[in-house]
């Protein structure tokens, strides 16, 4: 053992060998075996969610757990090349301040209070479906159709997928009949 | 996130002069259609460049010397313990001289003690001085005094216990072990009491590898002070003693002189400022002062007490020399004109905001 | 694709330092658009701190420096602004970006130093800082001409780019440079990208930039830099001093000064004690005299 | 995107940002491209580097003019008269490429008798109508164009969106005449010359505050770079849209590229630069309240098109793609209510809801603020920084009674009730709001399957790496779970209002422990299949009007052809237009309208230029792209424009397929709101007044929603209010900040607010780099640090220098980057065709120190600020 620990002496080696302590007689272990955090992670092939260029990005992840996140040499638009906002999609993951549960307001209320998904989900139900209930305009004045309700509206879509932009409008539009839905797109 | 607006927003109210300009600029704006003379000449003009003359917004290239009180205290006290071994061996060989012989060695392994444990301290920990032995560098100062030091702890302490042992038994193992490692540690205080100005002049702080050729001597001469005024001190009288210690005071007065005559501005830390003040002080403490003190005191009747009293001058010299060399390395560190070569245009210059320069310079911890 | 998933899978080895092994970067700030994607791709691979939430004023440059928590770190020098001209034409400086970086000297003054061996030459030729073993001396930082590496006070340890290590022993490029969308920053092998910087140097001299040069001190004992940079104008202005020593070339006057300083002391008391030797001797019999009193 | 759609058919980038490293000369200009699309950058940069001359218009030297050879500064909102001035450069200059613009545009159209420029009539189009402050565009079709007879059908109704217009839906467009020698004064060729006429290079220096000789050198460098040889690529952002007559702005470059023949062409086109991951995917499937899926316009109220048969007239063109119009609409009913709907009852046609009014995000927030709502969904969006007028928004959304945010962080729109300025200020107290706020926790785009639409109209597929934390989930979830509580709801009524709820195809199957609605089924809807067999379809031309196929967004067809084939998620790239990764729409064409890079007759305008070309020996059109051209269809096909039916009517040399006339439109005979050619006028709120027409000094039909709560500066030149402000984005930070301020790796790149200002205005308020100084408009007030730098400069416009201000407007109140919110300053304005902001120039006040404090007083301070006369 002491035979091991003294091989392992970086001066002996320098004794051995004459060399100057710079050299691989002062790798550590560490250094010797040094692999990167995401050797033998799994890649899944991504997008970058920042700006519309479309980035291509490789995730890697562990165990359920994100490791990295960097350009996809392949992608034909980024060619592995991020800039500072896509370079930064891995701590906009895991990043402390990361919501991770409902955090309800009631009203008049002055704090924050904690409430279940399925629990908000109902009650964002009712709220919904009660305002529908009360303002939904079947017919105008001449009877015409407008099967709309001008009372609750929608914002938003332009950081979203296009299948969610899809039912976003399929329900509100085409089920609930909210007619004020608007996103960051103008032009 | 400090609380919304600070103070220093709150103090940027605009007054009523500043009002009135503004309002007078706007109607001459209205009436004109231009404004013809230039409000004020905006204070921190010209606006902040990167150029030649100003560096690069003049935020400093080198690093700050990172060290904090302990290295300093090192440099005085692994000197002093150097300068003291070489002075135990040669008391007890030549002059013969027990008592002296026996504080310089305790000198010598507590000063060695004490470095270790200062140098712990600003590691952090005690396993990370074992890294020190790691590897062994010739060319790196540190390396060689890091070795150094332990090598001196080990033949000082050996020295000292076997002294102690042979108070008891006077056998011949333990004379001639005491002997060796008295020699060893001797010959390993050479080094030690000066590598120091080595450790620093070999350097890229511009204020210290400027004065690369005298800094080990000084602080060796330096550790000599220390190491013969502590003695002093213990009431030792041998009056080599006080001649050591004139050429260390001698010695500290010329390299005072030198640097005091030397107009180079890499040496303005040392002549200015905080680090500029703990220099003279240093250097008047540790020169001029206990060389008149020790001088006298070869002539004196009352040679004791002045002795004495250069030793205390000496000490305190000894250990403000090493805070200074410290912070004048800081300081040098600051002067972004010097590893550019750009002449120092101060005076024309004007500050920029305090804060602006204080966020770049000193980045928040994280 | 395959192949670079297939690299980061595999097997690592240590080949012995060849210098045709020897890789590097070469910045081109004429190429660089002040993006600060390799600050935060460096960053977030080797999971440096956030350092500092301060606006400097200093152009959009509010970074400042390399540090133990900034190993990429882009600057920005404001020029001359002339309508008609953008930075590209070579009349004149108006806004230039460079990313500085660890320069990965020839002759390392911080590897050099490192009283421990955590500093040491990698088979890729930098300068690796071996975190698992730095014991936080801080003499690397006081011997950097560069002034990039220092010590993070909380943690007591240095750091400084890693030149990503990790990833070049898979065989992929340091994360700088694979995120640089400009691809100012270059990476390969070192002794190409000389060549290919002095061809970009003609080319550009070609095009009128004829304030455009390279930084790369090879005349000075660094003896060149393997993050080498090409910039317009007086590389002072990025903060580029231009002579650049590594502090082991003051050891030959430090330790010639400490032998003397050293030599004298011996020589000084050994004098002082042997003249001591007498006085002393009749020091001690008065004083006997006076115990027997 | 009406400015491309109107000028094109498709309202969406023409080229794909790699074709941009073949051009011989790139103009950036409301853009800053290399700051906030740097990636993207790359290509101008390649192209730079291989010679192209880069050119960037802007009032700020940005990153973009660092690495551009000519930069040209020029006064905020003076963009049509730069423009118009190039287009006279090259009408005056000989400098257009004459055979394109001969075959491939409407130059050589003849106008109506009663068509009048607004050189006629001091600054408006025949058919203004000034008290309803709307055209009517009657006059403006080509001679001999049948008008439609619909109701509205002239008019474009004010509440109208612009999403879904693409030109040509007051009349049949495939009928007119021709002038072939280009020489009848009521052509269109003639026309645009006499309009232009006075856009001169003196104007140009007179009012844009642009040197003639910069002028000059930049027209020289642009129009020397087209031809058949050479091609130029304009690159445009929001700093073009985002103004009182955005899309009139984008009209400007696309006649100016229709001129210089760049359209279609390799190295040419114009590439919109989108924002977010998904903006052009928002829009090709939109949240938005003017259209369905695939740009198909929502049923109006005012422009009669609420009943099936009018619905269909309007939109249904005799030539074109948009011949088919009526398979589209059908598919997409289909997908929306499945067996549900039937022709009888019009496919249920009568379940969409009508629009009523503005029901566009700003229209409905004044509503809002009038306390006419009770519920909203904000989903991955953060208006209180980043919509105008940040005071009103978030006072509006305390009159709400519940408000939904999803988002990964807790972003300032949810936080509005307890810590905004108002609330600090004393305006707002938490005890007095009623609104109810649910903040859902979101998944990131590595915990979620899922396609992005870029810039350049590419579908990207994201592959799921992990699971969200804790209780977030995607937007498909929260959508899906929703709609199945409320189905369940409506269920139990099967009353009339209930019919769309009940009738709405809801069945997704889900997958894994959280119930997460399976992706594939999705996008086979979107893809399309065929309604008995479930058979996915290859291409939109398979879409039947009886029924028999279901469609989703019928622009998307193709993209996932069979079930295990998602072309989205395609990722071997195979050439330089990268086909093989991802999927373009239209049918996988990465410069759309390429038939126009062959000359007529077939063949490439140069070896060097070519594209796609005809192959006479195969009888196929091929190249380098995919074909956006019926590939069968010789160029001498002569087609049949007056009586034959859909794209087979249109001739062999009609490379736009979407406009019923097959040419692209100098001239926009209908689908704009506020005329068919740009004309300058100065923003909402503007330093000087409008040098060309003084009668009319802002865009006649913009709507400046002008009311206590949203205040406008007197216009032109409000002596409160001096300087020019303009707003923009910087590469650190994205958008409103929800994405950038709360990581630490971002915010410490732009920590804090600042505001550029030049030294010359510095000098002249006595200013010091970095300290605090207030920008006041009538509708807010913002301190932020003053940057000063030389990189802005003022402009002499009529001998008085005009300073500019400019301020990013990333930060808000919560994160770790902080600082005030930017767009406080913005006011609620809308553009008439898209209803956008002006956010690029308006009026400010500037002036030294901090001087917004919280606490007692704060709010009477603040109203006294905003009053204060100078």
């Amino acid at each position: 053992m002491i035979r091991e620990l003294l091989s392992r002496w970086p001066v002996i080696k320098q004794i051995q060998t004459g060399a100057d302590g710079t050299g691989p007689e002062s790798w550590s272990e560490r250094t010797r075996h040094l692999v990167p955090k995401n050797h033998g992670a799994e890649v899944a092939r991504s997008i970058c969610p920042y700006c519309g260029v479309g980035c291509g990005q490789l995730i890697f992840h562990k165990d359920n757990k994100l490791v990295s996140i960097e350009g996809d040499p392949e992608s034909p638009i980024s060619r592995g090349r991020l800039c500072p906002k896509g370079s930064a999609t891995y701590q906009l993951h895991t990043h402390e301040g990361r919501l991770k549960k409902v955090k309800y307001r009631r009203p008049y209320g002055t704090r924050w209070e904690e409430v279940d998904l399925d629990t908000a989900m109902q009650m964002i139900a009712d709220r919904v479906w009660d305002t529908r209930e009360r303002t939904f305009v079947e017919k105008n004045d001449k009877g015409e159709p407008v099967m709309h309700t001008a009372a609750m509206a929608h914002l938003g879509g332009a950081t979203l997928d296009n299948e969610e932009n899809y039912l976003i409008k399929k329900l509100f539009a085409g089920g609930l009949g909210m007619s004020c839905i608007s996103n960051q797109a103008r032009i | 996130m400090s609380t919304w607006p600070s103070e220093s927003q709150k103090q940027r109210q605009p007054t009523a002069t500043s009002e009135a300009r503004l309002h007078e600029l706007r109607s001459q704006a209205e009436r004109k259609g231009r404004v013809e003379h230039v409000g004020v000449h905006p204070e921190g003009a010209p606006f902040p460049r990167a150029s030649v003359e100003t560096g690069y917004y003049g935020i400093p290239l080198l690093k700050q010397p990172p060290w904090t009180w302990e290295i300093p205290l090192y440099f005085a006290v692994g000197g002093a313990a150097g300068a003291a071994a070489v002075i135990a061996a040669l008391a007890d060989w030549i002059a013969d001289d027990d008592k002296l012989a026996q504080d310089a060695r305790w000198i010598a392994v507590g000063g060695a003690a004490l470095s270790s444990v200062l140098l712990i301290s600003d590691l952090g920990r005690p396993k990370r001085f074992l890294g020190m032995l790691r590897v062994f560098k010739l060319q790196s100062p540190m390396s060689v005094g890091a070795w150094t030091l332990t090598a001196f702890g080990s033949a000082a302490g050996a020295a000292t216990f076997a002294k102690l042992l042979r108070s008891r038994y006077d056998w011949l193992p333990i004379r001639i072990v005491g002997e060796i490692s008295q020699g060893m540690a001797a010959l390993l205080g050479l080094p030690l009491h000066n590598y120091t100005g080595v450790l620093i002049g070999a350097s890229a702080v511009p204020v210290w590898n400027k004065n690369v050729k005298t800094l080990p001597v000084h602080f060796g001469m330096s550790g000599l002070q220390a190491g013969v005024s502590v003695l002093e001190l213990m009431g030792n009288e041998n009056a080599a003693l006080n001649w050591l210690g004139i050429l260390a005071s001698a010695f500290e007065s010329w390299e005072g002189f030198n640097i005091e005559s030397d107009s180079n501005r890499v040496l303005t830390p040392l002549k200015r400022g905080r680090s500029g003040f703990l220099t003279r002080a240093g250097g008047v403490l540790s020169g001029p002062t206990p060389l008149l003190l020790r001088l006298a005191a070869v002539f004196s009747k009352n040679s004791d007490s002045l002795r004495k009293l250069a030793a205390c001058c000496g000490i305190a010299g000894s250990v403000l020399t090493r805070y200074a060399w410290m912070s004048a390395g800081r300081a040098s560190t600051k002067d972004w004109r010097l590893p550019l070569e750009v002449e120092d245009k101060r005076p024309q210059e004007k500050p920029l905001p305090a804060r602006m320069v204080e966020a770049v310079r000193e980045p928040r911890r994280a | 694709m395959s192949t670079f998933i297939h690299a980061m899978n595999a097997p690592t080895e240590n080949p012995d330092i060849h210098s045709s092994h020897t890789t590097g970067f070469f910045t081109d700030s004429t190429l660089c658009i002040g993006c600060k994607a390799c600050e935060v791709a460096c960053k977030e691979w080797n999971d440096v701190p956030e350092d500092g939430l301060n606006l400097s004023g200093y152009s959009y440059d509010n970074t400042g420096s390399l540090s133990f928590s900034t190993w990429r770190h882009v600057k920005f020098v404001e020029g001359e602004i002339k309508p008609g001209d953008g930075g590209n034409s070579g009349n004149h400086l108006s806004w230039e970006f460079s990313s500085d970086v660890c320069k990965h000297c020839e002759v390392a003054g911080c590897l050099e130093a490192c009283p421990t061996g955590a500093l040491v030459r990698t088979e890729f030729g930098s300068v690796f800082l071996q975190p698992d073993v730095c014991n936080g001396c801080g003499y690397c930082t006081v011997n950097c001409p560069f002034g990039v590496v220092q010590r993070n006070e909380d943690d007591g340890r240095a750091f400084k780019c890693t030149f990503c290590t990790d990833r070049q022993k898979v065989g992929l490029e340091p994360a700088c440079a694979t995120a640089c969308p400009t691809k100012s920053i270059m990476f390969g092998n070192l002794e190409e990208l000389r060549e290919h910087a002095q061809s970009r140097l003609s080319d550009l001299h070609g095009k009128g930039m004829k304030d455009a040069q390279i930084y790369d001190p090879k005349d000075t004992s660094v003896k060149g830099l393997h993050a080498f940079f090409l910039v317009r104008g007086d590389p002072r202005m990025y903060n580029l001093p231009p002579k650049p020593e590594v502090p082991i070339v003051y050891q030959k006057d430090a330790w010639r000064s400490a032998v003397i300083g050293s030599g004298a002391f011996l020589l000084a008391a050994l004098i002082a004690f042997t003249g001591s030797r007498h006085s002393s001797r009749s020091q001690r019999k008065v004083s006997a005299r006076r115990s027997r009193a | 995107m009406p400015g491309l759609g109107t000028s094109f058919g498709r309202g969406g980038a023409t080229t794909a940002q790699t074709d941009l490293a073949r051009a011989d000369a790139i103009l950036i200009m409301g853009s800053s491209m290399a700051e906030n699309h740097p990636v993207g950058f790359q290509w101008v940069m390649e192209a730079r580097e291989r010679g192209a001359t880069l050119i960037h218009v802007d009032p700020r030297f940005t990153r973009t003019s660092a690495m551009a050879d000519i930069w040209v500064p020029l006064r905020p909102g003076s963009d049509i008269i730069f423009l118009g001035a190039l287009i006279n450069y090259v009408l005056t200059n000989n400098r257009w490429f004459d055979e394109y613009v001969r075959h491939y545009t409407n130059a050589t159209f003849l106008l109506r008798q009663d068509f009048k420029d607004t050189e006629d009539l001091g600054g408006v189009f025949s058919g203004w109508d000034e008290e309803k402050r709307q055209y009517d565009p009657t006059s403006w079709l080509y001679e001999e164009s049948p008008e439609k007879e619909t109701r509205g059908a002239t008019g474009t109704a004010p509440t109208a969106g612009g999403h879904g217009q693409r030109g040509g839906e007051a009349s049949k467009s495939n009928i007119f005449i021709k002038d072939e020698s280009m020489q009848d004064p009521r052509c269109v060729f003639q026309v645009l010359k006499r309009h232009f006429a006075r856009y001169t290079p003196e104007m140009v220096e007179e009012y844009c505050g642009v040197a003639q000789d910069v002028f000059l050198k930049a027209a020289e460098a642009f129009t020397n770079a087209s031809g058949p040889e050479k091609t130029a690529a304009i690159c445009y952002a929001v700093g073009w849209t985002q103004h009182s007559k955005g899309p009139q702005i984008i009209r400007s470059a696309a006649i100016l590229q229709m001129l210089l023949g760049n359209i279609g062409r390799p190295g040419g086109g114009i590439l919109a630069l989108r924002g977010h991951a998904s903006i052009q995917g928002s829009t090709d499937i939109p949240t938005l309240y003017d259209i369905l899926p695939g740009y198909l316009p929502m049923p109006f109220f005012d422009v009669g098109t609420y009943t099936w048969d009018k619905y269909l007239e309007k939109h249904t063109a005799q030539t074109g793609i948009w011949a088919s119009y009526e398979s589209y609409i059908v598919s997409l009913l289909r997908a929306y209510y499945g067996d549900n709907a039937k022709k009888e009852n019009d496919w249920g046609f009568d379940w969409l809801p009508r629009v009523t009014g503005d029901h566009s995000q700003l229209g409905y927030w004044l509503q809002m603020e009038d306390g006419k709502m009770d519920g909203l969904f904000v989903i991955g969006q953060n208006p209180v920084v980043g919509a105008p007028n940040g005071r009103l928004q978030r006072i509006a959304l305390s009159k709400l009674k519940w408000l939904v945010v999803r988002d990964m962080v807790e972003t300032e729109t949810a936080s509005f009730w307890y810590d905004s300025p108002e609330v600090r200020r004393g305006e707002l107290d938490p005890k007095s709001i009623a609104t109810e706020v649910f903040l859902m926790p979101a998944a990131g785009q590595a915990e979620k399957s899922g396609m992005f639409t870029n810039t350049q109209r590419l579908l990207q597929f994201h592959n799921k790496a992990v699971d969200p934390p804790g209780d977030a989930r995607s937007d498909t979830w929260f959508i899906y779970h929703l709609g199945r509580l409320l189905k369940d709801k409506a269920a139990r009524n099967r009353s009339a209002r209930n019919e769309p709820m009940n009738a709405l195809q809801w069945n997704y199957p889900t997958e894994g422990p959280t119930a997460e609605p399976k992706i594939d089924e999705i996008d086979w809807e979107i893809n399309g299949f065929t309604w008995t067999d479930r058979k996915l379809i290859k291409s939109y031309k398979e879409l039947k009007s009886d029924g028999s196929t279901a469609c989703g967004c019928w622009i998307y067809a193709g993209f996932h052809p069979e079930p295990t084939l998602n072309k989205a998620n395609q990722r071997e790239p195979k050439d330089y237009l990268g086909h093989g990764w991802g999927f373009a729409w239209p049918n996988d064409s990465r410069v759309i309208y390429n038939r126009a890079s062959a000359a007529p007759d077939g063949k490439p305008w140069s070896e060097k230029k070519k594209l796609v070309w005809w192959d006479e020996q195969k009888k196929t059109w091929t190249g380098l792209d995919r074909p956006d051209f019926d590939l069968r269809k010789s160029p001498d096909h002569p087609g049949d424009l007056r009586n034959g039916k859909g794209v087979d009517a249109l001739p062999g040399d009609a490379p736009f397929i979407l406009h019923s006339d097959g040419v692209a439109w100098l001239f926009v005979n209908s689908g704009l709101k506020d005329g068919p050619l740009p004309a300058h006028y100065e923003p909402l709120e503007s330093i000087i007044s409008n040098p060309l027409y003084p009668d009319h000094g802002t865009n006649p039909a913009a709507q400046t929603k002008q009311r206590p709560d949203n205040p406008y500066a007197k216009q032109p030149n409000d002596p409160r209010f001096p300087y020019v402000l303009s707003t923009y984005r910087l590469t650190e930070h994205h958008t409103a900040g929800g994405m950038s301020r709360t990581l630490p790796h971002l915010a410490e790149l732009q920590p804090e607010l600042f505001c550029e200002i030049s030294p010359e205005l510095a000098g002249e308020l006595g200013i010091i780099n970095g300290e605090w100084v207030t920008i006041t408009t009538p509708r807010g007030i913002v301190s932020a640090h003053a940057l000063v730098t030389s990189r802005v400069r003022p402009v002499t416009i009529g001998g008085r220098k005009i300073h500019t201000v400019g301020i990013p407007y990333h930060w808000g109140w919560k994160g770790m980057a902080q600082g005030d919110v930017a767009n406080d300053l913005l006011a609620i304005s809308e553009e008439p065709n898209v209803r956008i902001m002006e956010t690029k120039a308006l009026v400010c006040n500037l002036t030294r120190g901090h001087r917004f404090p919280d606490g007692a007083g704060a709010l009477e301070q603040f109203q006294r600020e905003i009053q204060r006369v100078a």
